[in-house]
């Protein structure tokens, strides 16, 4: 009785808090043109940047910042996975070897898993898709391959250290462009040496576009798949 | 009302439906897959509202990669909620 | 030296911390120095920026990727921001030392990382000028801060953290909400541009957002209903970590409410979102200072304490008068420098003689002399003795507060100093005149810190007039708005 | 009326935030506030959307004036992968408990108290 009591209450409780947001979002109409700085990029998205992809574009270039930090937080995560599941010798536990469909296929697909994820960062900047999905694409290669084999394990040092790497890489991008250009994560290559101005919408425009996304998507690859590795190993007692 | 609409309407149902599973259910396996699913028509929603980069993200991220870690962390503790902390709500029993 | 260096105070962390993974095998030693160095050298650069900002009197706007705002991400650093990216930097410099000592628990390197991180969330929080960046460092911050929470990796820690977590991960899904209303109304996410647009949208969204966005970061800011983590992970997280959540996570996250409180002034339902914070404010006060007098750990009365006086400072700031902010501001600086003085000490001590209960307090002025005297300090400036800072901020609090008219918090508060003052009194009473103990060994670092934050205690106590004069220097910074619209270099998109 | 899309999102948060006040076991409320993150995101980019325009890809054919916002959509790609970053954080601390506990259910572990 007590429960069917604190859930109705808490039903209650929802339906109010709903009742208000939905008064809330009265007030911003569906589908109507709001757009005030979105309308701006929208204009000079091709000139300032490079890159066909608006989102592209606000993602890496206009709000690069916030992608810095949103690279950091992923960092954090995998970090933070890494220092709470720490253990002195931990191994994988799984017994049940993959299916043969599950081997063959993943002994198959992994490497073009791999090359689409490649394909998915680089062409960020023209087609849907860009460092996020490329990385988690790529993760999810190796966790097709933690599935099919039982023994199978990350060089998660190496990763390690190509995540901080990489990190760094994205810090000393934004750094090189306070010192060419006077701005933190200023677009040196497309705005100061100008390179692809007469290319946009092929592969070689875009400016830092594609240089930063495939730092990001090599390390959303290695961090997502740092976390899966993670997860899997349990301390063992000998 | 034209077919858009009407397979907005029919996604946006399946996909509250799904939700609704995914918190009530007492197998913790299939909740994972009931809120991948939600992951999986929300990515077809934002697909329908021209978001493809999202589309995309979400798919990859929201319903493949956080069912997996789900998954994997139920494999380390355990895959039911325990007998006496629930009772059935009272709309929906089974 | 141009002003767009200021964001090397956020590159140098983040390098920082991306390069601990390449010197992981130097041993623990090594990677503690060198978080030591990197906090060193975040202390230079915070101390530059400051003292470029009240010596020219202009804040320093840092432009990221050259796009003015509103169409990029601006981080303002005016007399608020560099005074607290100082006080940021300057207590993760004395935990770095701290750590030496307390933190023995594998695996180093990764809490080095998680360490520098939580510095660089906060002076993100601070610094930035864009309401979605602002989400973004708070959840660097908050992630951060659930991981060093849980760092220990017993059961209380692992479930102080998971309380965190819920309640942090509710607070920023109603953040967002609130962004994407607020968004939806205004077009624009630069905070100068909001307070500009913010007359002229609908009330109703306006409240609404408000509402949620000072919901979410109540829990950061930690006020009363969402507060039921502080002090769990107060005690459970690493000592020298406790000190910093305490001394600038949770002003963080009260900085950032009130700045978005303020950049929404000219709404005209604004009245009824201050009405609400008033006396979540009170509560947060009497409540904490209740469950603080019935503790039996001192390392939780003190986190209790502290909640207690975050809620003095964020009734401060619900004013909505420019004393109450200058006021807060005050209580802000003061209550950074004894936190810091009270949790150093207990951590030190519960380091020393293993654990904060109060058992190991009695006769600690016998054990450990000089940490005993700067706990003291602590304790008597947090109850507001006279000639101690706290003193002269509590009381302008109050006289703020009956200023406004609010005679029911002003007394409710007072009230409450006086729980304080029994609860402190029987932890002294406890250190010098119970108990017996043989001397033991103390650190002459952590003494040398201490005994210069009791000094600093004292000396703004007796002499509070430079002090107040920063303060409310900051104070006007935030409430000031049409100041700070003028301030950023708004490309005129729009509007 | 309300549009659809704004109801399933305003629903989905609700159903998540029903979830983690209601639910006791652990693992639950982290499904519910997944839930509610990806409702939040549907929400963003419903409040982007603008009847009869394209996506942002401003390819052959489509000019300045006929894509949607893409700003919501730049935020929500953040807030997605921070959503995944923390529900990684919260479930490896899910596992410290369940192996220093041996439950899940938040009625019995208190051991914090106060």
């Amino acid at each position: 009785m007590v429960s069917i009591l604190k859930r109705g209450l808490a039903i209650i409780i929802l339906l109010v808090i709903g009742y208000w947001l939905a008064q809330g979002l009265s007030g911003v109409p569906f589908g109507q043109d709001k757009m005030l700085v979105g309308q701006y990029y929208l204009n000079h998205v091709k000139q300032q940047t490079g890159a066909v992809n608006a989102v592209t574009a606000v993602v890496v270039n206009y709000r690069g910042f916030d992608t810095l930090g949103e690279v950091t937080v992923l960092f954090i995560a995998s970090t933070g996975v890494g220092a709470l599941l720490w253990g002195k010798n931990r191994k994988r536990t799984a017994r049940t070897e993959g299916s043969v469909v599950l081997t063959t296929g993943t002994r198959l697909l992994v490497p073009f898993v791999i090359l689409f994820g490649a394909y998915i960062f680089i062409h960020g900047h023209l087609t849907p898709g860009g460092g996020f999905p490329g990385g988690a694409t790529i993760a999810t290669a190796f966790l097709l391959l933690y599935m099919a084999f039982t023994m199978y394990e990350i060089p998660y040092k190496a990763f390690e250290k190509t995540e901080g790497i990489v990190g760094m890489g994205y810090v000393v991008v934004g750094l090189i462009g306070l010192a060419i250009g006077g701005y933190f994560l200023f677009d040196w290559i497309w705005q100061t040496w100008g390179w692809g101005h007469n290319n946009i919408g092929r592969l070689f425009s875009g400016g830092f576009i594609p240089v930063i996304y495939t730092i990001i998507g090599i390390k959303v690859g290695t961090e997502l798949s740092g976390i899966i590795d993670n997860m899997l190993k349990e301390e063992v007692k000998e | 009302m034209n077919c858009i609409a009407c397979i907005s309407y029919i996604l946006v149902g399946v996909m509250i439906l799904s939700a609704i599973l995914a918190v009530e259910w007492r197998d913790l396996l299939a909740a994972t897959v009931g809120m991948a699913a939600v992951s999986l028509f929300a990515s077809i929603l934002f697909f329908m509202l021209q978001a493809p980069d999202v589309a995309m993200t979400e798919a990859a991220i929201g319903a493949a990669l956080s069912g997996a870690v789900f998954i994997f962390a139920i494999k380390r503790t355990q895959r039911f909620e325990s007998e006496e902390e629930e009772r059935p709500g009272w709309w929906v029993r089974w | 030296m141009n002003g767009q260096y200021a964001s090397l105070l956020i590159a140098i962390p983040l390098l920082s911390a991306f390069f601990v993974p390449l010197i992981k095998g130097l041993g623990k030693r090594a990677i503690k120095s060198y978080v030591l160095m990197i906090t060193a050298i975040q202390t230079g650069i915070a101390a530059w920026v400051f003292k470029e900002v009240y010596s020219t009197g202009k804040p320093i706007i840092v432009i990221a990727g050259g796009w003015k705002p509103p169409v990029g991400i601006n981080l303002y650093i005016g007399y608020f921001a560099a005074l607290f990216i100082l006080i940021v930097a300057v207590v993760s410099f004395l935990m770095a030392v701290f750590n030496f000592k307390a933190v023995t628990i594998e695996p180093i390197d990764k809490y080095a990382m998680l360490f520098l991180l939580l510095m660089l969330g906060a002076t993100g929080m601070i610094a930035t000028g864009d309401i979605f960046n602002l989400f973004v460092f708070m959840e660097i911050t908050a992630i951060t801060a659930y991981a060093l929470t849980a760092y220990n990796k017993t059961g209380e820690a692992a479930e102080a953290s998971l309380k965190y977590m819920i309640l942090g991960g509710i607070g920023s899904s109603f953040f967002l909400i609130g962004v994407a209303l607020i968004y939806g109304a205004t077009g624009t996410l630069n905070m100068a541009q909001i307070a500009q647009l913010a007359g002229h949208i609908n009330p109703t969204v306006a409240q609404v957002g408000l509402a949620l966005i000072i919901f979410g970061l109540a829990v950061e800011a930690e006020l009363f209903p969402l507060n039921a983590w502080a002090p769990d992970a107060y005690q459970a997280a690493p000592h020298p970590v406790t000190a910093m959540f305490s001394a600038f996570v949770v002003k963080a996250g009260l900085y950032a409410m009130a700045r978005v409180l303020y950049l929404m002034s000219s709404v005209g339902t604004w009245h009824n979102v201050l009405k609400l914070l008033v006396v979540m404010a009170t509560l947060t006060v009497v409540v904490a200072e209740f469950s603080a007098l019935r503790q039996r750990n001192v390392k939780r009365m003190i986190a209790y304490s502290s909640i207690s006086q975050v809620g003095l400072i964020a009734l401060a700031f619900a004013l909505g008068t420019q004393a109450g902010v200058d006021a807060g501001v005050f209580q802000m600086v003061n209550h950074a420098i004894i936190k810091v003085l009270l949790f150093l000490g207990v951590g030190y001590v519960a380091v020393q003689l293993g654990g904060a209960d109060i058992e190991n307090f009695r006769g600690l002025g016998r054990k450990m002399p000089a940490t005993a005297f700067g706990i003291t300090i602590g304790a008597m400036a947090a109850v507001g003795v006279p000639l101690f800072n706290i003193f002269w901020s509590k009381l302008r609090i109050i006289l703020a507060t009956l200023q406004v008219g609010y005679t029911w918090a002003a007394f409710l508060v007072l009230a409450a100093s006086v729980v304080e003052a029994v609860y402190y009194f029987r932890l002294v009473h406890a250190i010098w005149f119970e108990g017996e103990g043989e001397r033991v060994g103390e650190s002459v670092p952590l003494v040398i810190i201490m005994i210069a934050l009791a000094i600093l205690v004292i000396a703004i106590g007796i002499y509070p007039n430079y002090a107040w004069s920063i303060s409310q220097k900051a104070g006007a910074d935030i409430f000031n708005v049409a100041q700070y619209i003028k301030n950023v270099p708004l490309m005129g998109v729009g509007a | 009326m309300i549009s659809v899309y704004y109801f399933g999102s305003i629903a989905l948060v609700l159903i998540g935030l029903y979830g983690v006040l209601v639910k006791k076991n652990v693992l639950k409320m982290l499904i519910g506030l997944s839930i509610m993150e990806t409702g939040v995101n549907l929400l963003l980019i419903s409040i982007g959307y603008i009847y009869g325009r394209s996506a942002p890809i401003l390819s052959e054919g489509i000019g300045p004036n006929q894509a949607v916002d893409p700003i919501p959509q730049a935020l929500v790609l953040t807030a997605i992968v921070i959503g995944v970053a923390t529900t990684a954080m919260a479930l490896s601390v899910a596992i410290i408990l369940y192996q220093r506990y041996g439950t899940l259910n938040v009625e019995e572990i208190r051991r914090l108290r106060g």
